[in-house]
């Protein structure tokens, strides 16, 4: 489903945040991405996403070669994504539930079939309370939230997660963990990005860990990864 | 994109509108100044126009009729000599106004006989008029001649020309009734009338283009993230279109309705005042009801088409993400 | 604040205006089409006022000076008895000329002798002079008269008042040289001049405002931060103002030059065609010499302050943290 | 320095985020505040920087009494207090280091004072490297670390700090908790609101819990928290 071979990214003013990524993620996987700050792990996701383009080499995703994709084409790649950023990226003029009704919107869903689901996963994540809320009137965790059920909603076939756990307690941040494992189990591919290295262990899944900027260890279930102490 | 998403996108447009008011109300604000300006200038051209019209319709040639030549004086012409050269004159007088009637642009043809030209002089003349009397007797003093007006001003040197050709035509003397300075009067005024409205015109497009930029500008991150989600360019064009064209309208129809004011009350003061003013140019401004309808279909059509498709094309850049 | 925090404000100000170039360039763009506005309308006002002034030097009070009354006419005087007749009449000239000029509103004073009179009526008759050729051996056929201008056209019916009252002053006739026409609708274009002038000024203001509100409104954020780092508002406040007044300074800059060029251009075009358009008025529009530096000064005043001003207040509302 | 009495916090929209809130915060203390997401820790630091005004009850900071105070003394009142907030708050056209050296600007620090202490500030979170970057252009984690230098900097009697470590990676945040315990044992007052319990633990500080919008436990030093199972 993805794909990095031989993929450098520097950005403007010779920041080499990744160079030399090879790897794949096959359907149905579930990934934890590892790294210090600043490692790259955003630019991994950024790239994926088409958000930035690599410097060299060649990133495929859903079929999509992302150094050849037509303009016109992006949004139908996109929507085979469901993200949460690390900074939310919510709209700031629509409620709740319009933000995560939007992903639907997109792809033509009738009304019908959003009014249902929309509330099914505002309730998973634990904000039917705060569906007529805007972002700016919800706590950080409150937004992240609304950011993965914005994610979830339109069952994509690959769902990328940025740290979804950063402004959520540790208690909820298993829970959410769990409703990713579950919609794994059902052939979503999962990656998540964490820096809590402890809560990716209990997972037991695949672990790539990101240092300077490449991959220093690739692990599947529980094998041991380089670089924490904790 | 399927038609209950094409209704979702255009009511998202109608409560951008509402929901953005800040943003709203001040490109509403500038939208409706710069077509108010427009028809500022619209409405003084119209009447720039109109007046140059006018102008044409007093603007006459002075056809002079040659008069019949004779070896003796009328006074001591015998009474038979004098019907001949009558009846001569008159047929020359006849084959004039034909010729008049066959020139092209000629608009108004009026015939002032000897007699009337003769009146006309001694009434210019006023308390000196006494001194013509002695001349009244005589017959010769002034031609007979036809006012003319054309029908298109700019032509009235070809059209003199061609009057000057005709058989029994003397001469022709244009402008009479109207000093030159105001036939050239005109000509500046039309100028800068124009050059005016030019300016305005690429005023209120520049203002336009660069507040419906600063407007998208503020939204630029509700765009990007649009984008990140799927939605198509049209997808998130839509919404916009529509609260443009909405903008467009309002300011349009709250243009027409300052603009309407505007000169409604001019008309009344005009009119009020109208011995002043207007009285003696004998010159009307064009009526409301004439324009009010091409106006606020004018300002309609431009302000739906500057709102919607300048907000949608103003978002392009944002959306090459 | 210290010196060099005000030095460093001023330098945020000048930084802030580089790199928020899409804002920079709108809004400089807003405010050059404003004043250009506001200048064209100027130059209108101005030359339309030049124009007033210009009819007022032409428009004339002709004042008739009454003929010493005798008993035997012209003809049939002697030498002697003629000689005493001119010399009464060179003294009541005189003394209307004392009282003329005595008279408040003179601007020019102009004798026209009965010869004078005489000879011009025959000019004005052209072909049909001879009819007066009689005439000219007789004397009282045109009464001696002063051409007067005013300085106020405005006021010239008082002043034709005040010079009918003088003793030996027949009567006045005032507007000879320029038709009635001419003098009514100058007042019709001055009304619609400074009718242009007001909306397009009034325009220009809710177009500059809504602009700014905009600009303020694209960093709010920014603004909301610094207040939460413990900025006070002037120091917030400062760099916007600095900000505001280099817009409003290149704005101005750039009005100038476009209205100047505009306005040299229009100078050239009415001088090449001059005969046409302004040649016969003998009317010149207000050279640019006389008013570049007004223009300049004005302008970059009010860009100064309205640019300054204008971003400073209208990030009050936002200041309110 | 903090002291909160009676207070309540009612949004509009009648979502009552803080209720009958009494406590203190003595100078020179280190405390940590937890709680689950959405229980109103957010808002208890809003108060104290009179983002947010209490509907009910007194909030008193260094002395200013946030209900009575004048709008001129609001800029002075903030400049005794420096702030790590949750969604940073970076201002986006100004470097890494500018956005530090603001903080020290606005009390009209002379500029050879800032040229010697921002640079010093950055090192601190490990992001000398970075002065020169724009917020957009950095990591998640960076951004958060420029925002704790800029709370840092100007060396206030107050330091909040709101999920200062939401982003960052576990060793990384033992770091910095123990560069605010450095700074605490030179008298600095310390709040800290954060979700990772386990970290908080560590280090043997007061603990005040918010459930629901009010405080259901204050403990020193080590005391049991309820409400957490990891
Ligand atoms: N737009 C950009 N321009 C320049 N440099 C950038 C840009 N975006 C990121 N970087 C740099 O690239 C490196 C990798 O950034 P990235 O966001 O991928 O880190 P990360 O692993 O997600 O870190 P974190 O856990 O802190 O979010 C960092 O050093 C960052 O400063
Ligand atoms: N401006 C607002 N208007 C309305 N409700 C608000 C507003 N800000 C916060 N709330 C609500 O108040 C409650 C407390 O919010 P707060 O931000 O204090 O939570 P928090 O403890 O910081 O949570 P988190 O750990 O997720 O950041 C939440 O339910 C939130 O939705
Ligand atoms: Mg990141
Ligand atoms: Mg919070």
């Amino acid at each position: 489903m993805i794909k990095f071979k031989g993929v450098k990214k520097v950005y403007p003013g010779g920041i080499v945040a990744l160079h030399d990524v090879d790897l794949e993620i096959k359907k149905g996987e579930f990934v934890f991405v590892l790294g210090h700050s600043g490692a790259g792990k955003s630019t991994f996701l950024k790239l994926i996403l088409h958000e930035e383009t690599a410097t060299e080499g060649v990133v495929t995703v859903n079929g999509y070669n992302l150094s050849k994709i037509k303009q016109k084409d992006i949004p139908y790649m996109r929507r085979g994504l469901g993200v949460v950023f690390q900074d939310f990226r919510l709209i700031p003029t629509m409620t709740a539930y319009e933000n995560v009704a939007f992903a639907m919107r997109v792809t033509n869903i009738p009304e019908r079939e959003i009014k249902k689901r929309v509330p099914y996963v505002l309730n998973l994540v634990g904000l039917a309370h705060k569906a007529k809320s805007f972002p700016p009137e919800l706590s950080g965790g409150e937004q992240q939230r609304v950011a993965l059920a914005r994610a979830l909603v339109h069952s994509p076939p690959i769902i990328i997660a940025d740290e979804p756990t950063g402004n959520i307690d540790p208690e909820l941040s298993v829970e959410i963990m769990e409703l990713l494992k579950a919609i794994n189990s059902v052939g979503t591919t999962v990656v998540v990005v964490t820096h809590e290295h402890d809560l990716a262990q209990r997972f037991n899944k695949r672990m790539i860990n990101i240092e300077n900027g490449t991959v220093v260890a690739d692990s599947n279930a529980g094998a041991e990864v380089n670089g924490y102490d904790i | 994109m399927t038609f209950s998403s094409f209704r979702y996108l255009c009511k998202q447009g109608f409560k951008n509108m509402v929901g953005n008011r800040l943003m709203s109300v001040a490109s509403i604000g500038v939208l409706t100044a710069c077509i108010a300006i427009i028809g500022v200038a619209s409405l003084l051209s119209l009447n720039v126009n109109s007046f140059v019209t006018f102008l044409g319709g007093k603007s006459e040639i002075v056809v002079y009729v040659k008069d019949i030549e004779t070896d003796i004086a009328w006074q001591d012409m015998t009474e038979e000599e004098r019907t001949g050269v009558d009846t001569r004159l008159a047929e020359r007088v006849m084959a004039v106004e034909n010729g008049i009637n066959a020139t092209p642009n000629i608009n108004t043809v009026k015939y002032v006989s000897k007699q009337d030209a003769l009146n006309e002089q001694m009434e210019q003349m006023g308390d000196y008029s006494y001194l013509l009397e002695d001349f009244a007797a005589q017959r010769d003093i002034y031609p007979a001649s036809f006012r003319v007006t054309v029908k298109d001003l700019e032509l009235i040197g070809q059209t003199a020309e061609d009057l000057t050709a005709i058989d029994g035509v003397d001469f022709c003397v244009t402008s009479q009734s109207l000093s030159n300075v105001l036939l050239n009067l005109r000509l500046g005024v039309n100028v800068a009338s124009i050059g005016l409205v030019a300016v305005l015109v690429l005023v209120s497009l520049v203002v336009i283009a660069n507040t419906i930029r600063l407007t998208v500008f503020a939204r630029r991150k509700e765009i990007n993230i649009m984008k990140f989600v799927g939605a198509t360019n049209a997808f998130i064009r839509l919404p916009f279109l529509v609260e443009g064209m909405l903008v467009g309208l309002i300011s349009a129809v709250l243009a027409f309705g300052i603009i309407s004011g505007g000169y409604v009350a001019l008309l009344n003061y005009l009119t009020s005042e109208g011995a002043n003013v207007m009285g003696v140019l004998s010159f009307q401004l064009v009526a409301y009801n004439k324009i009010w309808y091409m106006l606020l279909g004018g300002f309609v059509l431009s302000g739906v088409v500057v709102g919607g498709l300048g907000s949608a094309t103003s978002i392009r850049k944002h959306l090459k993400v």
